[in-house]
Formats: structure tokens, C-alpha cells, sequence
């Protein structure tokens, strides 16, 4: 199929095309052919922007990018959405963000979804008494450390103040209640729902408990890995066997102390640079703690990663451990890697999620040595694509700026440098660099296809045109896809898959790639009698 | 270890604000549901992306099968001044690249609570030329703080029979079935039924066809399945009209009579032998007609097995949860196996249906507008030996390690709800297979080696 | 504690004298079944009391139904003298008293080794007017010391052929078809997808109706279902036969072509996607018809299910026990959903199908005329993940801790096969339902509760 | 509907003018209109009697009652079946004998079906060697403690010697092996099966094992007992609390040693007078043992069979024991009949099944004050309906003449006489009587139908007729009973119901039984449109 395909430039047009012309005029600028210059700068992309009113589109909104993504994996608060009960109830259980507590007593409230259920009369007399309500209510059967309040899209509009009910609560009660303004049509989709969460976490709960526990050497912060199908169990298993001593996860498997306790870390890692690197910079500024982009999606990336978390610590039994560790784990990957490769190699795939898997994922499909024909996120911002370099190039529109940015200073008593200037020169001297991300198109072939918040019609004419051997979305798609003949993997929730993290996640990758591409269900599709008009010989056999 | 682990028991405290693990969600996904039973309609939820999001991949997460929505993707602009520019840019771009034949709008709790007049701002776009000649644009309103997802079927149906309905001045015999929020499976049975019983008939919405695709290699954006518009005009001139499920049916039955004065008799859901019964007499008794020796035997097979397996369904106890048109129903058909409800509860809150509850099982806990953590309560005070609910009772099953029936919307973990129906006779036969095979094999898997039985 | 608790792991003894839990049964209750086929028959076996007694109770464990049979009640003096004068008065008595219209005898261990000449028998009964005008009185050789249960309804169904079918001058385009072993709602399946082929047909036996008879009040001693007289009279004027089953069927379609020069296409049982497509091209090169949407959008509904559910069932471990014909399609169907079947045992002897088998799963352990206990063996060697099977394979099951799926004869403890097929594209959706349920119950029942998943 | 029924006389004209004239007089002298003069001497029954061939009775062969129902339940025995695979296959597991091994190692066949599987070669060329070789098969893999050897139809006809086998293999293995020629073509029923297993059980293995276990005193054995459902768990229950001490039971829940040592007993109590009568006999005149008629079915059957036991012994603390054990579930039992008898008093019942149930049965419908129209055996003898008795005047037919009588003299050592001249005048003053048994007739009422053998014909009839709220029979009567909107309890297996021995079974018979009589489900069987042309008004309101 390959060879008929049409070259990415027709492709570009004739997705284009198929939208009235003020739409395809926009569209233009958001569907790039990728192009890598020495220079290394890419084309630039339209991103981050509103996806025209009728369009079928993968996203979601701020609500769940708040509640859902970075809330969402946090097992002992109680977390009540404030509004009409659908919004509590769709996002109850619908990731596969997994916990698992330390005990059988060990709270957990991830399986309850808790709903102020907002009726006609609360939204014409207002829901603040029975937001208040339900704050006691909870309190009094669960008794929780903490207690957060989402508002969704007509609290917006009625005027209840979630902030005060939740300051009110908190006095009452004495537990911390916090809460979140995260309607659902704030921003242009869930990116707008992880900067309010951040904000919030970093006011609320960020630099709580002083207290160090665990080792004091090599502390670091996990940012925006969220434990699907248990992700954050391989990576953990690895730190511990490195001797990497891991505070906190935001969000993956993790509680209220361990945000409150994060910033006695001393080097933050970003993994999901779209839905977290707000805390990462406002936790550099308050408390001194630098942060450096890491990717444990691919074996190698996990390798690679490892050395830069060792090397910036400087110390040479850490780095002798990583080695080791790296050693043995690479050895076994590699061995399976052959074995699927072999299966796998040549073949094709696109990838169009989130706000950085469409780009980590490719790691592994390279490792299987597969080609990447196209891809493109869901709610990323220009950064994501072209790099950090493009940060201060961005302008920021309507949306964006209807988006608190926190103000932040070093803290007073708690801020501490680090890294002293001698030790950053000996680590840049060694190429060390500080949060430094390159985004997705850099690293992607000449003449792919990067799409932007891709659409339901642009999704299909994609694989009618390009064939893929597999295709990475979401659920909304991924039946869509299927019908078409063609493998959808989610990377959202994996499909029940996973963990895909780490060196054994990769693995896991690599097999269920393999299993996809190659099952012979796809060769089903045509009867008999649908490929020839002539029966088949065999059947008419006295 | 639990995993619901904070549930207590003993003694249930009431409460007033705070709902947990809700049995039921919002208007919009009901609207939604209902609408892609019309052949060649996009849905369109006025509102902002997330609602739209959350409806399809809910549905489609309970048919893996693709669920074609559009939404008019309201911004903090839009929540200001209101959704007029966003519905008819919205209209302009769906026409243009989606194609649809109808587009059903419904709205949200956003666009309700900002007050967006939607008949009006539809008017607008036509006299815009937004919506091309031949092309039908009609609305709900489904404010997501009212009802819950089957309200909002409901209002969305009551609306096909206001835009879409239309009457001649011909008299005509055929009937006007209004089938409730059921699964595509259901609505295939439903007409099957019909057929048999030789009545012609229209039926909307229709969802066969609609979720339970064929593989082609194609995605058919418009699958073959759902009414067809001209079907579903044919309704104003029905002789009657049947509607089944009085939550989900009543509101369009009435519409129906009002608009084109045609009679209409709403009924039970069809599940269990004496609602499969009802539903047909009622037809009876507009159409005279001779039952089929067919349906005869149908029912008669499933009298047959209710009467052979009796011994195994006997005085067991059952916890039931879902919407109020189903649990009437099984309630009812329980109670015909000889099974003991004891636990009842739905999200949906109705006068009517908590009469019909207690009619149907006087002794039972029964709790309208109630939530699935009460249920798990009662539960824990009164252990049952089945429980019968949506997807989201399995984790309670597994803490009380109870069998688990899994009837209702959402079903997320298990296939089979939209290829096999669980109305009329043959829909009966299946539940009691399901029902007497999760007994069997918990029997089979508790029971003492020395007990365990070769034979029913 | 171990309910099979004397079935070694580790080396197999070779048993040569020796079966253990057999994987099959005698002939003549495959006879009594097939018999049981045809409107209006009553079989007669032709033996000792306890034959008639064994094969009724079982076949009625099997169904829940009434199951009507006579016997020739040998005696000590029978044996000796040989088994004439009890037939004869078995035969007066029948038709005096149970008025059939036709007798269909089948032979047993006994009646074979005296060597009684049942054709000679019968003559004399017609000659002694024992047989009343217009009744029809014919048998088949069923010594129960040769093949199995299955060889028994083959040999009744060639007999069929032999006394039942005729032939005209008039050629006709109809055809004849003649079913394996199969449940009663498999012989609906099989009759409803001709007919979407809109071919003309007759099909016997026909099971459909006669052991899932409804529940009227009354014992319709003669149920409605079977294979009408004339219809399997025309049999010999078909234009061609369709046998579904080699080992149940080649000696009916061989007969049949001998007989009636009616040319004949044996194939796979329709089980499964490929196996369906297969009967249904062999149809199509004989009658050259367009396939209808319909079938084409179930067997798309099954490709879809396939491709949706493919991740649940990739690579599970299967072991199976059955009969052949059965064992042939099943072992492709699970091959096709990507399952891998590793035992595979059979009862019945055959070199063709031990051949299939090899050829469709060149890696699974392979015992064609082997026994539970064998199997059982193998499972203890080599777990897996599902097992398939009759009811006795409960057992095993329960010992191993394996998800059981009840499939073949008999299934004696639970319901639903006598109402819904397995075989063709909608039977298809049936058992990859089935057993996706077995797997995700087994993976919610099992999994850590950190692990318990939401949706599928 | 009871005034609607036809008498008793018309109903058995009914009866035989269904069939020709010649079986229409034979079956005239198995129909019997119940009569129960003073003299207690009711009508003479034609029973034992050849089935018509083409006859559709319940009646199965003698294979069927010597290893189904005598061996069957006997859990250390390998039971191997010398015929083709059928016989084997249908008697695997179909009753519902229980078994319960003392360990999770003891020794269990139960749950496995041994078979030479003959083929056409060997039935040709003889099956004795392939029966050897299966026996040392069973050997190497089991190594049990005893083997027996089961005849079907083919084996009587080819010459195989099967007793010549066992005897051979019982000296090459060291082992008890033993055969039973139970050919199904011998006798005219199971009746025939029960004698040969009874003899061969006494021949080869009662009185192999003379140690006295557990208590020497009350040391009794329960005979014809089948543990189905688990009758025999209460039994023996009863039995410890009442302090006797059970030393073998013929043949529930038994195993091969409790045979063995069964002439250890001093009381031999029979409970299916017509399965195991013979073995009774034949243990009084070899070791001295007596016997007496027992019957476990019902509670004042129970209360009046313990009673007549501890009479036997003469030991006023056993019988106050007793009088304790009866008092206390007495007291508990009649609660529940109250209760049970209140839904099912008046109701009418019909019993076709066996040689002792469709009698014993009857018990429990009179405690539950129900009332018995019509009752029949399946394979009894005239004792079993017109009492002991009629013993003498008996004749003979050739098919009884088949069956081997054992010839049984006193043991020279073993014998001991149980009961000395003085205790038997003791005993027959207070009353006492030895193998005495009344029969089913004279307990029930007159102008009640008596019918022997009952066919399929005669099942439909006599229910149209009668219409019984309950019908009790086989497997091969229950669907067709059910068809006709009658419920049909089998009193072979129970249907899955159980146990109904003693005091507390006889409270899970009151309970199925009025769940059977009651449901709901009987009165589904029209439509509303078979019952009335006039839809119903309610379905048309608007």
C-alpha cells in the first residue's frame, strides 16, 4: 500500500479541503508537513487554539483536565464535583489511573464519586449552602485529610464562591478543604484544567510538612506521570533498585502528604511536560528546585533518563548503580525487542493523543522499528511541537489568559538553591541540560504529517488515504478506526493494557503491538463471496 | 480487603446534599442515545466539548462502536454571551462536513442556564441559509440539573413526535410503537414481535442497526440502522400508538395525542412474561388480531423452563438497581421466577414509579433518587444472592462476593447486550439463563465436594 | 481436597483394555435422537428394557422435555430365542396404543449379537397386518459395540434416506438438507439461514420443536417439530444435498446420491466464522445466489466482535473434548479468535478426523478414541485457561480451577442450548460471548483489587 | 376438581380399555381399586410382571439395579463394566447416591466410570482377556482394595466367564475381585439387578472381617438405605445421638470394609424391604442376625423405627435416650408442619416409583395432610404391596426362577443367635415383631388406585383424570407430568432436593413440597388471550 500513497503535501490538501473555506484557511496552519533542518527548527504549528463549534474533535474540557487527569490519581482526598451529576459521573473510574494503598485499612476513595447533584432550584437559588452541606456530609462519614470541590460549567454562571465555602469548611472542620474553578468551558480544552490544577495543588498543598523522611540523598519529584494501567510500579521498582529516593509522583499513585512533603525534593523530573511543567517552574522559583525533562516511555528513553537523573547528582556510586541497573535490564528488553522487531519492522503508525505520548510513544515504535506517518496532540501548545525555544515566541490569546497565572517568589524560609553556580558549569560543561524539551517534531521524520487537535472526518481520511498498520487514539475513535480495518491502540487508558513504562513496560508494548498488527481477525473482513464473484472450488467438491 | 473499604454498615445515615456512586447520569446522553435512532441524524450537544466528549465515550465505551456527536464547543466567551454565534457557525460547518440529514440539538446545563433560545437561533440559521434546502435541524431541551440521562430520552423523544411528526388528512391503520430507552437487540425484538403479530407499524427512535454495526472495512458515518425520517412522520397518522416504559414514553405518547389526536396506550417494557403479556393485549385490543401460534410458543417455552427450573430461582434474594422503566419490569419478572427482591434502587426520582414499586413488591427497600452507596447499605445489612445493576455494581459484588447481573446502561466489562435482547418471550428465556447460570456456578464453585451435583 | 483425586500428573500410562470417564456413548441413543426427528415417530429400540430406559432419561436430562421411546423388552428367553416375537407384539402394541406414524427401530448390543433380521421382522409384522395401512415401520443397524453415539444418528439418518426418500421424474430445484448432530435451536439456525439464502429445502431430521416444546397444559405426545414424511420423501428429487458434519452425515449424503443420483457436498459443521462461510459457498456454487445484506451484516457483527474483543481471548489456553464433528469447526473457530487450543480429545474413532484435527491444529496434544481421563492428564501436565465440554467435564473443571464451558452432549446442568444456536455467524456471537464472559468473570474474580478494571 | 373426578372403578376402566383386549385382562389384574377390609387382607395385584413389549413403562433392566443401585453407592470399590461403553456411561453419576470419604486421601471411585469397552472383535472373538487386562490396568493405576466385574446384555450371549476372570485376577493381585453376571436382559426389572448384587455381596464379601470396631454394644446395620441427597448424613446423625452404633449400611455412603464387618452387628434393620430383603435373610440364617422393617421417611416413620430399635435392645438408658432424641425434634418438626400443613392441607398427591418410596412417601404427604389418590411401584414384588403375608402363596415365574437362589446354612463358627427364647417371649409380649412388613395397600385408603408398572399412557390418563396437585416419579415421567401443569417431584433423585430422611429431612420434603404445590408459575400456562377473546379492559386505557 505504501507506494500508492499520496505524498504528504496532497495529503495536507486534501485533508485541508474538506472544510469551508474560512475553517480550511485555519486548518492549514494547524496540519504541517514536518520539516527537520540542520538549524533544527521546525516549521511552526497552530495549536492550543478553539476547535470550530461543530467540529468533531478528540478533546475534552477543563474540567476534565482538572478533575480527571491530575486529580483524578490521588487516592485519600475526597474530591466532590460541584454541578449536575453527569460530570461526576462520566469521570468515575474512566481512566485507569491505578492506587495502590500501602494497607487494607489505607484510605481510598478513587473507586466513590461524590456529587453535590446540583437541581433546578440550586441553579436558580445558588448551590453554596449545599456545596457546605456536602462538605459536612463527607467529613462526617469519612472523616478525610482533605476535601477538594470541582465547579462545572453553570456554577460558573450562578455565582457560587466554591473558594469560600471551601476556606468557611476548613476553618469548620479543621481539615484542609480546597477547591477548584475548573469549568468545563474554561480554555479550549483539558490543557486550561491541568494549569488550574496546578495552581491550586502548588497553593494549597505544595511545601505543607517540612519533615524529610526516607533518604536524604537523591530526593527527586516524579511530574505528570499518572500510574495508567500501573505505570508508576515499574518506574518506582526501578528508583528503589537505582537507589533513588522518589517523594512524590504528580499524579500517579499518589496522596495529599506527598504533594504537601514534595518540595523537600531536590530535582524535579518532568515527564508529561504539557500537563505539568506549571509546578515544576513555580516549585524552581519558590523552593529552588530545578527540573530537568525526562521520558520513561521506550526502553531507551528510561535508559537515557536514568543517566541524566544520576549525572546531575554528581555522584559516582549512584551512576555505577544506574549503569548496572541499565545493564541488566537492557540485556533482557533487548532479547525480546529482536523477537517482536522482527514481526513488527516496516511497518506503519500514526499516533494522535494527549499532550506528549504522541510523542513518547514513538520511542517504542522505533525500538520495534516501525515507521511513524503522522501525528499530532489533543490539547498541547506550540512548545510541545517545535520545542521550548519557541516559549517566548508564543502569544498568548483570549483563552489563555482567562488562566490565573500564579505570581510566585522564593520562599523566604524555605527556598534553597540546589545547585551552586560551580556545579551547574561542570554540568553543562558535560552537556547537562536543565529543563530542556525539544517537542515532538524534531525528532520526527521529513515529509510525516503533524496534525493539530485532529477531527473525527480528518481521522479517517487520514487512514483512507495512508493505510496505517496501527493507529494510537483515544475511545472515541478508537471503534472508528476499527471498522476501517485497522488496529486502534488507546493510549489514554492503554485498553486495558500496560504498564507500558519503563524496561518490563516496554516489553509489554512491544507484545501487544506485535499481537495487534499481526492478528489475523483483520483478514476477516470480506466473505468469500464479497472477494470473488466465483465460489470457491473446495466447497463444491462432492 | 474491600475495595469500596469506607462503606459502612449498620445504620444508614441520611443524606441531604452529597449523592455517592450516583445510578444515574445527566439528560444530555439520553438525548443523545435517542437521537442516533434516527437514520442519517447527528446529534449536536449546545454546550461546551467536555459534555459532548463524556456522552460519546460513554456510549461508546458500553457498544464498541463508534458514536458520531457534534458540539458547539462553548468558550468562557460563549458562557458571557450566550451560544447563538457558536450554534450557527456550528450548523454551517456540520452541513458542510458531516452531511447529516437531521441534525438533533439538545441542550446542556451551560446553555440552559445561560438561556440560549435554541428554537429561535435554529430559525436563524435557516433564514441564513446555514441549513441547506431538504435538511431538518429540531431541538431538546435537556437541562442537565433536571431528571436524569432517561429524562433526557425522554424529552428528546417527545420531540421527534413534535418536529418530525406529521398528519394527513388519510386515515390509516398502522400503529406508532414508541420503545423506551432499550438496547438495540430490544428494539430489533420489539419489532419482530410487531411484525408477528401482523400489525404494520413505525417505530422511533430505532437504535438497530445503529451501535451494533457490521465490521466492513468502511466506517459507515450514517450506519444503515435508525428510523427513517418519513417513517417517523407516518407517526401523526398512526391508528395508535404504543409506548413502552411510562419514565421514558409517557411524555411523547402524549405529544402524539395532543398534536394529531392519536390515541395512545403506554405499557410496561416489555421483560418478563406478564409485561410481554400486557404489552400485546394492549395491542389486542386495538387490533383484534389472532396471537401467532409462534408467540404462542415462545411464551410457552419460557412458561416451560420457568416451570422446570423453579426449584433453583426459588426464594432467592436479589438487590436491583438501574432505571425505573426496567425495574418495574424485572422486579415484576423476579417475582414471577419466584426470586425475592429485597433491595431497589434508582436515581430517578418519580412519584409514579415509587407507587409502582411498592405495588409490585410491597415488602422490598425501596429507594427513588437514591444512589448506589445506600444501596451497598442496605447490602451489607441484608446480604442478597444476586445483584442486578449496571457495570458499576461489580465492585460491589466483589466486596460482598455476590453474583452479578449485569442489566442496564452503562455495561462496559461484558458484550452481548446489544446482540441479544431481553424483551418479549425469547428475551425472558435469556435472563432466566443468565440468572439460573450465575446461580449454578456459584453453587458449583461453593458447594462441598461431595455435594456437587452432576445434574439440574 | 480433589474430587478426581485418583487422576495421576506426570507420565501417561497407555491404557489398552481400559477406558476411564468416557468421552463417549453407544449408538443407539444417537439413533433414538435423530429418530426423534422426524414428526410423528416413535422410536422403538429393539433390546433389553434398560437400553430404552438409559437413552430416554439422558436425552430428557439433556432437555427438560419429554422424551418418547418403546422398547422390545428382552427377557431371558429373548436371548435365547432371539428377539421376532417380541417385536412383533411391540409393534401391535404401538400402534394400538401410541398410534405413530412411523416406527423408527434401531438395534442395540443385545438384538446385534443374537443376530435378529429386523428387516424380516418387519415384513412379517406388515404381512400379519400388524402394521396398519399408511403406517411406516423402518430401522437402522446400531450395534453398540461399533463406533459411538454419533455413528448412531448417522446410521439412523442414512436409514432415513434408505426407507424414507423418493424420487419422482420431475427434477426440482430444492435442497435436501441433512444436519449433524446438533442442538434443536442450532436445526432453527441452520433452517432460518437457507431460507435468508432463498433456497428451497428440506431438511431432516429436524429437532427444532420437538425437545423445546412449550408449556401448554397438555403432553402433545407427537410435538409439533420434526421432519414431516412427504418433506423427507422429497429428499430424493433434490438437486443437491448439503450434509453438515462428515462423520454424522457422509453416509446419509453418500446414500442419498447412490440412492437418487442426488449429488451431495459434505462440510464443516457451521460453527464458526470460516466454517459458515464455507456452507454457505458450497450453497452458492451450487445455486449461484446473491448473499443477502442480512447474513452479510451478522457475519460483519462477528468480524466486528472479533476485532473489538481480540486483546481478551489472544493466546488463552484451551482444552476440549467432544464429538468430531463438533471438535473440527470448534478448534478453527477458537484458532480464529486467536485462542490456542492445546488438548483435544475425542471418543469417537476416525482417521479423517483425526487427520482434521491435526491439520486445523498441527501443535495441540491430539487423542481421537480417547477418554476424560486421558484428558484430564493432559490438563494436569499442561494447564490452560478454558476448558470445553460436556457436563462431565464439570469435574475436571472444578479440580483445575479452569473457566468450564458446557458445550456438546449431554449438558445436564444448566439451560439455554435448546433455545439458542452456536452454529452460524449470530451462534458465533453467542459463543465468543460465552466465553468472554468465562474469561472476564475468571479476571474479576482473580485480579488484585488494585487491578479490578472498570470497562473492557 | 375434585367432585369432577370420575370413581375409582370407572377410572380403572379408563385405564385398561386403552389397550388391546389381551394385555387390556392382564393389565385388569395389575389396576387395583384399593380395599381395606377388617381382616386387613386387601386384593390380590398382579406384579413382577413382564412389561408388553412396546410398553412405555419406567421400568430399567437388572444391570440398572445391581451396579446402579446396590454397587453404586459404595465409594472404595473400582466397579469396572464388561460390555460396550453405553451401559458404563449411563450409569456415571446419574443417581444421586452421596458419598462423603473420611479424608481428603480416602479412597473414592465414585466419580469415575470403568468400562472394557467391548468392540465388534470382541464380541466376536470373546472379551475374557480384554477384562483381565483391564482389571490389571485398574490395578497399576488405583491399586484398590477390591474390584468387581458388571455384565451387560452382550457378555451373557459370547461365553465370557466373568467369574473365571475374577477369580484369576483376584489370585494374581492379591486382592478381593468379584463379578456380577446382571446381565439387562435378566428378570423383568431392577428387581432381578438388586438379588444378583445381593448374593454376590454375601458370597464375597460379608463376614470377611471379624473384628468388632467401636462400641460392642447397639451394634447395628441399616439395610437398603441409598444416601441419596444425603439421607444417610441424618441417619447416622439420629443414630450417635441415640447411641447405636452403625456398622455397615447396604449401600449408602458404605465402603468395602463396612460390608466385610456387617456380621458384627446384632440387628439388621430394613429399610427398602425390596432391594435388600434377600441379604437380611440370608445374614439371620448364616450368622444369627434379625432383622427388622425400618423406615426413616417422614417423622413419626423415624420417631416409630428408633423406638422399635431401642425395644430390640432391652437397654432403658438407650431408650430413654430415645424418647430424649424424639422429644426434641419432635418438638422442632411439628413447628414447621404446622406451618406447611396450614398451604398444603387437602391437597391430592399421586406416587409411581420404586419398590419402598411411592409406600414410604406417603408418610410424609399424611403429616402434611395431604391426601394420596393413586400409588403404584415400579419393580416390587406382592409382599411389598399386600404385605409379608402372602410370602408363601407367591408362584414362582420363570423369570424369578433365573435369578440364583444362594443356598445359606449357619456358620459353624460365626453364627451366634442374637435373641434367646426368653427375650423373643419378652419382646413378642411387648409385642415386638421380627421381618415384619404390612405392605403399601393396607395403609392406604380404599378406593384409592393401586397400579403396578404404570405406563406413560396410563401417567397422562390418570392425570387428566385426577389431577393430583403432585405427582412423584422418575426423570423419564417428570416433563411430561409438567407439561400438564402439574409438578412432578422425583423420588429417585429428589430432584437436587434433599435430604428427606429422619426429622430434619422430613422438614425439607414439607418445604418442597409446598414451594411445588404453590408456585406462582402453574398459573402462567394460558395467555390472557387463551383465556379470554376480550383483551383485557386495563391494557387499553389510553
Amino acid at each position: 500500500m505504501i507506494e500508492q500513497r499520496p505524498d504528504a503535501q496532497t495529503a495536507k490538501q486534501e485533508l485541508v479541503s474538506m472544510y469551508p473555506a474560512k475553517l480550511a484557511k485555519k486548518r492549514a496552519t494547524q496540519v504541517v508537513v514536518n520539516d527537520v533542518p540542520e538549524s533544527g527548527i521546525v516549521p511552526e504549528i497552530l495549536v492550543n487554539s478553539r476547535t470550530a463549534p461543530g467540529i468533531i474533535s478528540q478533546r475534552g474540557c477543563t474540567y476534565a483536565g482538572c478533575k480527571g487527569v491530575i486529580m483524578g490519581p490521588t487516592r485519600d482526598i475526597v474530591n466532590i464535583v460541584h454541578g449536575p451529576i453527569g460530570c461526576s459521573f462520566y469521570a468515575w473510574l474512566t481512566r485507569r489511573n491505578m492506587t495502590l494503598p500501602p494497607t487494607p485499612q489505607s484510605e481510598n476513595f478513587m473507586m466513590y464519586a461524590f456529587s453535590t447533584d446540583l437541581k433546578e432550584e440550586n441553579i436558580v437559588f445558588g448551590g453554596e449552602k449545599k456545596l457546605d452541606a456536602a462538605i459536612q456530609e463527607a467529613y462526617d462519614l469519612f472523616h478525610p485529610k482533605a476535601i477538594s470541590v470541582f465547579s462545572t460549567c453553570p456554577v460558573g454562571l450562578i455565582g457560587d464562591d466554591i473558594h469560600a465555602s471551601a476556606k468557611r469548611m476548613k476553618e469548620k472542620l479543621g481539615i484542609n478543604v480546597f477547591a477548584f474553578s475548573c469549568e468545563g468551558y474554561k480554555g479550549v480544552s483539558q490543557s486550561a484544567g491541568h494549569h488550574i490544577a496546578n495552581n491550586q495543588l502548588f497553593k494549597h498543598v505544595v511545601g505543607l510538612d517540612d519533615e524529610i523522611r526516607g533518604s536524604r540523598k537523591f530526593r527527586v519529584n516524579l511530574l505528570g506521570e499518572y500510574n495508567i494501567g500501573g505505570d508508576a510500579f515499574e518506574i518506582d521498582e526501578i528508583f528503589k533498585r537505582c537507589g533513588f529516593e522518589l517523594v512524590a509522583t504528580f499524579s500517579g499513585n499518589s496522596t495529599y502528604g506527598s504533594f504537601a512533603n514534595s518540595h523537600t525534593a531536590d530535582l524535579n523530573m518532568v515527564m508529561c511536560h504539557r500537563s505539568i511543567n506549571y509546578v515544576a517552574e513555580m516549585m524552581e522559583k519558590k523552593y529552588g528546585i530545578p527540573w530537568i525533562k525526562v521520558n520513561f516511555v521506550s526502553a531507551s528513553g528510561t535508559a537515557k533518563s536514568l543517566r541524566k537523573m544520576a549525572a546531575y547528582f554528581e555522584d559516582q556510586d549512584l551512576m555505577d548503580r544506574v549503569e548496572a541497573v541499565i545493564e541488566e535490564e537492557m540485556a533482557k528488553v533487548e532479547v525480546q525487542r529482536r523477537k517482536y522487531a522482527a514481526r513488527t519492522r516496516g511497518k506503519t503508525a500514526m499516533l494522535f493523543v494527549g499532550g506528549s505520548r504522541a510523542h513518547h510513544y514513538q520511542e517504542l515504535f522505533k525500538e520495534l522499528e516501525m515507521k511513524v506517518l503522522a501525528a499530532g496532540y489533543e490539547f498541547a501548545h506550540r512548545d510541545d511541537y517545535e520545542g521550548r525555544r519557541v516559549l517566548g515566541t508564543i502569544k498568548i490569546d483570549a483563552d489563555s489568559r482567562n488562566i490565573e497565572e500564579l505570581h510566585v517568589e522564593a520562599d523566604p524560609e524555605k527556598f534553597r538553591a540546589r545547585v551552586d553556580s560551580e556545579a551547574e558549569a561542570r554540568l553543562a560543561a558535560r552537556g547537562f541540560k536543565f529543563k530542556d524539551y525539544n517537542g515532538m517534531m524534531p525528532e520526527m521524520d521529513p515529509n510525516t504529517l503533524i496534525i493539530d487537535d485532529i477531527s473525527a472526518r480528518d481521522t479517517e481520511k487520514l487512514i483512507e488515504m495512508w493505510k496505517p498498520d496501527v493507529f494510537c487514539a483515544g475511545i472515541k475513535e478508537k471503534f472508528v478506526v476499527q471498522k476501517m480495518g485497522v488496529p486502534c491502540k488507546q493510549l489514554h487508558n492503554y485498553d486495558v493494557g500496560g504498564p507500558y513504562n519503563a524496561f518490563r513496560g516496554a516489553v509489554n508494548f512491544y507484545r501487544d503491538i506485535d499481537r495487534m498488527v499481526n492478528s489475523p481477525v483483520w483478514k476477516l473482513t470480506l466473505a468469500p463471496w464479497q472477494e470473488s464473484a466465483e465460489p470457491a472450488l473446495e466447497a463444491s467438491v462432492a | 480487603m474491600t475495595i469500596l473499604r469506607h462503606t459502612p454498615k449498620g445504620e444508614i445515615q441520611e443524606r441531604s446534599a452529597l449523592v455517592i456512586n450516583p445510578a444515574k447520569t445527566c439528560q444530555p446522553i439520553g438525548a443523545m442515545y435517542a437521537a442516533l435512532g434516527i437514520h442519517g441524524c447527528l446529534p449536536h450537544s449546545h454546550g461546551s466539548q467536555g459534555c459532548c466528549s463524556y456522552h460519546r465515550s460513554t456510549l461508546t465505551r458500553h457498544y464498541k462502536d463508534p458514536v458520531m456527536a457534534s458540539t458547539s464547543s462553548f468558550t468562557e466567551g460563549t458562557a458571557v454571551f450566550g451560544g447563538q454565534a457558536n450554534l450557527l457557525t456550528a450548523l454551517q460547518t456540520i452541513f458542510s462536513v458531516y452531511d447529516p440529514k437531521v441534525v438533533a440539538i439538545h441542550t446542556t446545563c451551560l446553555s440552559e442556564t445561560i438561556g440560549d433560545d435554541v428554537p429561535q437561533i435554529a430559525k436563524k440559521a435557516k433564514e441564513e441559509g446555514k441549513v441547506p434546502e431538504g435538511k431538518v435541524v429540531f431541538h431538546a431541551n435537556t437541562p442537565s440539573y433536571t431528571g436524569t440521562h432517561v429524562t433526557g430520552y425522554a424529552n428528546m423523544v417527545q420531540s421527534m413526535v413534535k418536529y418530525l411528526t406529521q398528519s394527513t388528512d388519510e386515515t390509516s391503520e398502522h400503529a406508532a410503537i414508541l420503545p423506551g430507552w432499550v438496547e438495540p437487540s430490544d428494539m430489533r425484538e420489539i419489532k419482530r414481535i410487531v411484525s408477528l403479530l401482523g400489525v404494520e407499524y413505525v417505530m422511533f427512535p430505532d437504535t438497530d442497526g445503529v451501535f451494533d454495526a457490521p465490521m466492513t472495512g468502511k466506517h459507515v458515518f450514517y450506519p444503515k440502522g435508525g428510523a427513517k425520517l418519513e417513517d417517523i412522520a407516518r407517526g401523526g397518522d398512526a391508528k395508535h400508538s404504543f409506548a413502552l416504559g411510562h419514565v421514558a414514553t409517557t411524555a411523547a405518547s402524549e405529544e402524539l395525542t395532543k398534536l394529531h389526536k392519536v390515541p395512545g396506550t403506554v405499557v410496561d417494557l416489555p421483560i418478563g412474561i406478564a409485561a410481554t403479556d400486557r404489552f400485546i393485549e394492549a395491542m389486542r385490543a386495538v387490533y383484534g388480531f389472532e396471537v401467532p401460534e409462534s408467540l404462542n410458543d415462545e411464551r410457552g417455552k419460557l412458561v416451560d423452563l420457568l416451570s422446570d427450573m423453579e426449584q433453583y430461582l426459588w426464594g432467592r434474594k436479589v438487590a436491583i438497581f438501574g432505571d425505573p422503566d426496567q425495574l418495574i419490569a424485572l422486579t415484576e419478572f423476579l417475582g414471577t421466577m419466584g426470586m425475592v427482591v429485597r433491595h431497589i434502587v434508582t436515581g430517578t426520582e418519580s412519584k409514579y414509579i415509587e407507587a409502582r414499586l411498592k405495588e409490585v413488591n410491597p415488602e422490598a427497600n425501596i429507594k427513588v433518587g437514591g444512589d448506589m452507596f445506600h444501596l451497598h447499605q442496605l447490602m451489607k445489612n441484608e446480604p442478597v444472592d444476586l445483584l442486578i445493576g449496571n457495570t458499576y455494581g461489580k465492585y460491589m459484588a466483589r466486596d460482598e462476593d455476590v453474583p452479578f447481573l449485569r442489566s442496564g446502561f452503562p455495561i462496559l466489562d461484558r458484550q452481548g447486550h446489544q446482540h441479544f435482547p431481553t424483551v418479549g418471550y425469547m428475551g425472558g428465556i435469556r435472563l432466566v439463563e443468565q440468572i439460573l447460570t450465575l446461580i449454578m456456578d456459584r453453587i458449583d464453585r461453593d458447594v462441598e465436594e461431595h455435594k456437587l451435583e452432576l445434574q439440574m
